[in-house]
């Protein structure tokens, strides 16, 4: 045996059937969906705290697909957020410094909640810019 | 650290985007099964918070519990988090030593009476008068008692705090028992596990910040957002249960396909933890995914509840009495047959012809 | 004047055996027996219950033979058999059951209920608690000779007239004859014409015969009170004329419980196997069709519908002669939905028909209603049936209900429709 | 007492004094009640195809003539409730496991999605044949304390079973026990009431094969 990697294990994953978990998690993206439109409210869904099997998973992306739009954000390690192919709907994963997935959401919103700066940051950020365009003038 | 400043201020001296702080919020909330709306609530809370004094009291331990947490993660959340309650007191993490070290706990003591989370691992020696374990002269229990008196909430953490532990297995020489035994007149989390699992704690620590109380507990006063299920059910390998796919040995091919490790005693459908969606090492793997059984180390007395490797619907030896109990049966039924024998003898002894006056009455 | 419930208790002692211990243990009350029962059938009330009528043998059996049942009647918590009890289950044990063994059928656990009631039947005699009509009919049979008090100068002078009217000689105390015919009272005073037809039958298929001076009557009422020992009386006069005569064979008539009494319970009242064999009229009937020799001048021309005795059928194991000699001598045969061993009984089975008191007898037209039903069912006017007893009962109920049935007996049916 | 050690009583005592109790109970009622004998049968036999005792052991499971319409509630409430307890008994996985590990024979067991279905069923059928025990006249009459006791005592600890399966009221390991002590209070009261036809009625059923069977009637 040379390296760990001869060690004869292979783990299959149980995969075979969906659980049926994966297709209520689309009704519920789309009861969030019409909400958004209704009254403008956003939505969410943790996906780690649900039993999905990796077959349900992989239902899941194939069924929500690509949009147009993906975010990068580097706050405490990276976060990337995926618009889907259904408009509205976004998939958040975040990631520690250590490239970890940290955690996991479905998002209903126009632009997930994050992305958004607070006011304190942009009174802050606009205090800054004119500081610096003094110091620069 | 200023006891005083906020965990926001501290945030932003330390340079960190209010973004990191909501995303570490949603991954907390998430942990704690709170919904993910809760996320933003959470972070305009743990902003204002202040630091609390802890308290840490280590008893009949292996320091597994200390090294469990202090060895989890790079920083992150969970240092965030120690960074904003003031440790005050941790024998084996503190600089101070000796009496130094006894002068610091009186006086966190004295200066946070009835404000201070107090922190335990290891049981409780009762045995001799708790003479089995002592610091600086004092034995466990004694300290417990006096340092319980000003806390606001106590934390059992690892099986031993919480029910006893190693240390109360049989034979259980110095009569250990679990905090919840002495103490019973404050709010008690128990934290099980051996270790616990390192965001338990942290989790509990930032509902206690956020909201100023302890988390919901259940029957066995551990928070239930951890506790609430079974290893089993949120195992990754329950379906093989459900197909009735089991391992037979270590290294058999059911073994190799990752198949269901029920057979070879693991202890998940009566272990609730949540080790199987936390996971350990830097989220690397859990014992089932490593390829042995759970243990059962988060529930009560778990080193006495039959073997690690025997099935949990194997009895231990049922078979024990039955040879006894046929050879008793067998006695007991020949009895009545020859009492029965005698008693139709003597109806047959009895038995006068009948005559035809014999139907009459 | 000796029945006491002390014999009654010991006598239940000397019967219950393994069968009876095992079918208490097995019963579940499922209440299933209750449907196959008449009694309860037709009149809805759960008394009738076949395994409830066993009540007293059931306490009986755990007093005295279960190590439980023994110390709770130590520690006086078992409740006793009493008189007054007895008393009471008269009516259960005798009125509302006819031995028919239908219940025995379906038990699901396989209980054999009937076997149990003849042995409660057993205690309840000595103990003083048979019906007055069965317990007269049983005096009679042992003092007289039959239930009707019949005596063999009125049988001869019978025969006398069966030989004028047949042309065919009866033979009386033929020693070394192949068969020894046994006949029931009731066929000698209402159906002669049945002794006859025999003889016709005998002659034609030159087979040798006899009556017996000293045992002509085939019933046995002490099978029907349930008594051993007077029924061990009564059957042993059979016995003994037809070892004295060395015939090969004893002929039971249609008969129901003659047939159990001579033919399943005799050697077993005796001690020992017989040194002949005991043949049912009708199993020698279809023998001979069998072999030709029955052979039918004319049919009967009217659709007829067969009621089957529990005795011969269910109990007696004469299962396929019945539907297969009606058929050489009928036109139309129509079954009853419920037919050979299902069949239901006519109410009066197992000395039933003997208890002469008013709520008995209302009773047993009560549990007509069911055979009136099936009758009803098959839409004819005729009925053949192949006991004496059944027939009388039949008769009884039929004029009760002032129905427009006709009741045949398959012999003499037969016996009629042959060939000269 | 806390579940674990509640669990583990249950397990190991527990278990081993039911299973004792058991033995010695089933074989003590069973010489009790075979030993009392009977006579032998002296007529001569008529010989029939198909009828004797062992015929009516088999035959004795099929509704007889026109029963089926007469009483079907208990014809078809007695058949799924029996085979629901035979499957669920012993083809469930975990109930296979323990037969291997004590006598080291096993066979393949039914998905779980079928044992759930099945003891659903059953647990319905149960109910439906008690609701019936109160209400048919004849039941009503002919029931007493052991019949409630009886049905109670089969009830439990299927019903303890299936909702420790499916982590129902209770936490798994309560339930687990909850459900492996009521099999052991059947064990116990098996031999002492009327359960124990599961054995007797074989014989029972011979006996009155054989009766009949000699006269040659196949009942």
């Amino acid at each position: 045996m040379r390296s760990i990697n001869d060690i004869p294990i292979h783990v299959l994953s149980p995969d075979e059937t969906l659980t049926g978990q994966a297709e209520a998690v689309l009704s519920e993206i789309a009861d969030l969906l019409g909400r958004l439109l209704e009254t403008g409210e956003a939505g969410s869904i943790d996906l780690r705290s649900l039993p999905l099997s990796p077959a349900d998973r992989d239902w899941l992306n194939a069924k929500l697909g690509r949009g147009e739009v993906e975010i990068v954000l580097e706050a405490g390690g990276r976060s990337v957020l995926t618009e889907t192919a259904y408009a509205g709907v976004w998939k958040v994963q975040h990631c520690d410094t250590e490239e970890r997935v940290v955690s996991e959401f479905i998002e209903v919103a126009y632009i997930p909640a994050i992305v958004r700066p607070a006011g304190a940051d942009i009174e802050n950020a606009y205090e800054k810019l004119q500081s610096d365009l003094k110091q620069i003038s | 650290m200023d006891k005083e400043e906020t965990l926001l201020d501290h945030m932003e001296r330390e340079g960190m985007s209010r973004r990191t702080f909501l995303k570490y919020c949603a991954s907390l909330a998430s942990l704690m099964a709170l919904p993910p709306s809760a996320a933003a609530a959470m972070a305009e809370a743990l902003g204002k918070a202040k630091r609390p004094s802890v308290i840490w009291l280590p008893f009949q331990e292996c320091t597994g519990c200390t090294e469990s947490i202090t060895r989890s993660h790079t920083p992150s959340v969970e240092g965030l988090i120690f960074d904003m309650i003031s440790l005050d007191y941790q024998e084996t993490l503190m600089a101070a030593a000796g009496h130094q070290s006894e002068e610091a706990l009186q006086t966190a003591m004295k200066e946070n009476f009835g404000k201070y989370v107090l922190i335990v691992d290891g049981s409780v020696a009762t045995g001799l008068d708790g003479a089995y374990s002592c610091i600086a002269g004092r034995s466990n229990l004694d300290l417990l008692k006096e340092a319980a008196r000003g806390a606001a909430a106590i934390i059992a953490l690892g099986s031993c705090a919480a029910f006893g532990g190693i240390p109360k297995a049989n034979p259980n020489p110095t009569g250990a028992v679990a905090v919840s035994d002495i103490i019973k007149d404050k709010p008690i989390v128990n934290i099980s596990g051996c270790p616990p699992i390192p965001v338990v704690i942290t989790g509990v620590l930032a509902h206690y910040l956020t909201f100023g109380t302890l988390p919901e507990l259940d029957g066995l006063g551990r928070p239930k957002a951890f506790y609430g299920e079974t290893i089993h059910d949120r195992c990754y390998r329950r379906p093989f249960y459900d197909q009735g796919k089991f391992a037979k040995t270590f290294d058999d091919e059911g073994a190799r396909k990752g198949w269901c490790l029920f057979e070879l005693g693991c202890k998940g459908p009566v272990t609730y933890n949540a080790c199987a969606t936390t996971k350990w090492n830097d989220s690397t793997s859990f014992p089932i995914e490593s390829g042995h059984g759970c243990i059962g180390c988060s529930e009560p007395d778990f080193w006495d509840a039959g073997g690690f490797y025997k099935a949990l619907s194997t009895p231990a030896n049922p078979l024990k009495y039955v040879g006894a109990a046929a050879a008793i049966g067998v006695a007991a039924g020949a009895a009545v047959s020859v009492a029965n024998r005698a008693s139709k003898n003597a109806a047959k002894a009895a038995h006068e012809k009948t005559t035809l006056s014999d139907i009459e009455k | 004047m000796t029945a006491s419930l002390q014999r009654g208790i010991n006598a239940l002692k000397e019967v219950i055996d393994a069968p009876v211990a095992s079918f208490f243990s097995s019963c579940v009350h499922c209440g299933l027996c209750a449907d196959a029962c008449l009694f309860y059938t037709e009149t809805g009330d759960p008394k009738y219950t076949p395994i409830h009528k066993l009540e007293p043998l059931k306490r009986v059996y755990k007093q005295e033979f279960t190590l439980l049942g023994r110390l709770a009647k130590m520690a006086g918590l078992a409740k006793p058999v009493t008189d007054d009890e007895l008393e009471s289950w008269s009516e259960l044990v005798y009125d509302s059951c006819t031995l028919c063994g239908r219940c025995s059928m379906v038990c699901p656990v396989g209980n054999d209920l009937t076997y149990m009631i003849r042995k409660l039947r057993e205690g309840m005699a000595v103990s003083g608690h048979a019906p007055a009509g069965i317990v007269s009919a049983t005096r009679r049979t042992v003092e007289l000779g039959g239930p009707m008090g019949l005596k063999w100068p009125a049988v001869q002078n019978v025969i006398k007239h069966v030989e004028a009217d047949s042309g065919h000689k009866v033979p009386v105390d033929q020693a070394g004859a192949e068969y020894m015919v046994l006949l029931s009272s009731m066929e000698i005073v209402n159906y002669p014409e049945y002794i006859g037809a025999l003889a016709k039958i005998f002659n034609k298929a030159g087979i040798t015969w006899t009556l017996s001076s000293e045992a002509f009557e085939a019933t046995n009422a002490g099978i029907q009170i349930g008594n051993s020992d007077l029924a061990r009386e009564i059957v042993s006069r059979i016995v003994n004329a037809a070892e004295k005569l060395g015939v090969k064979k004893v002929l039971s008539p249609e008969c129901g419980h003659a047939y159990m009494a001579i033919r399943w319970e005799g050697p077993n009242l005796m001690g020992r196997p017989f040194k002949f064999e005991v043949v049912h009229v009708l199993e020698l009937l279809d023998e001979l069709r069998g072999k030709g020799v029955l052979k039918m001048k004319d049919k009967l021309k009217t659709p007829v519908t067969l009621h089957d005795p529990c005795q011969i059928v269910r109990r007696g194991g004469v299962l396929n002669a019945p539907e297969a000699l009606l058929k050489e001598v009928v036109v139309e045969f129509r079954p009853m939905s419920d037919r050979g061993k299902m069949n239901w009984c006519c109410g009066g089975g197992g000395g039933a028909s003997a208890i002469h008191e008013p709520a008995a007898e209302e009773l047993r037209f009560t549990a007509f209603k069911r055979k009136k039903a099936q009758i009803e069912e098959t839409g004819v006017n005729t009925m053949v049936t192949f006991c004496a007893n059944c027939r009388i009962t039949l008769e009884e109920s039929i004029d009760h209900y002032e129905m427009n049935t006709q009741l045949l007996g398959l012999t003499e049916l037969l016996a009629e429709h042959l060939e000269d | 007492m806390n579940e674990i050690e509640f669990l583990t009583w249950v397990r190991g005592t527990g278990l081993n004094i039911a299973l004792g109790l058991f033995v010695l109970g089933m074989l003590w009622r069973l010489v009790e009640i075979y030993t009392l004998g009977r006579k032998k049968d002296l007529a001569p036999t008529r010989k029939v195809a198909g009828a004797s005792g062992w015929h009516t052991i088999a035959r004795r499971s099929m509704p007889p003539h026109s029963m089926l319409k007469r009483s079907p509630v208990s014809y078809f409430g007695g058949y799924i409730f029996h085979l629901g307890l035979f499957i669920t008994v012993f083809f469930f996985a975990p109930h296979i496991k323990l037969v291997e590990s004590l006598l080291g024979i096993s066979w393949p067991g039914l998905p779980s999605q079928v044992i759930d279905a099945v003891t659903v069923v059953t647990l319905a059928t149960m109910l439906l044949v008690l609701f019936d025990r109160i209400n048919n006249p004849v039941k009503r009459f002919l029931s007493t304390f052991g019949d409630y006791l009886a049905w109670a005592l089969t009830f439990l600890p299927l019903l303890t079973g299936f909702l420790a399966v499916k982590h129902l009221l209770l936490p798994y390991t309560t339930m687990l026990a909850l459900h492996i002590l009521s099999v052991e209070l059947l064990l116990i009261a098996l031999p002492f009431t009327k359960l124990i036809h599961v054995v007797t009625l074989f014989a029972s059923r011979w006996y009155n094969g054989d009766i009949s069977g000699k006269r040659g009637v196949p009942v």
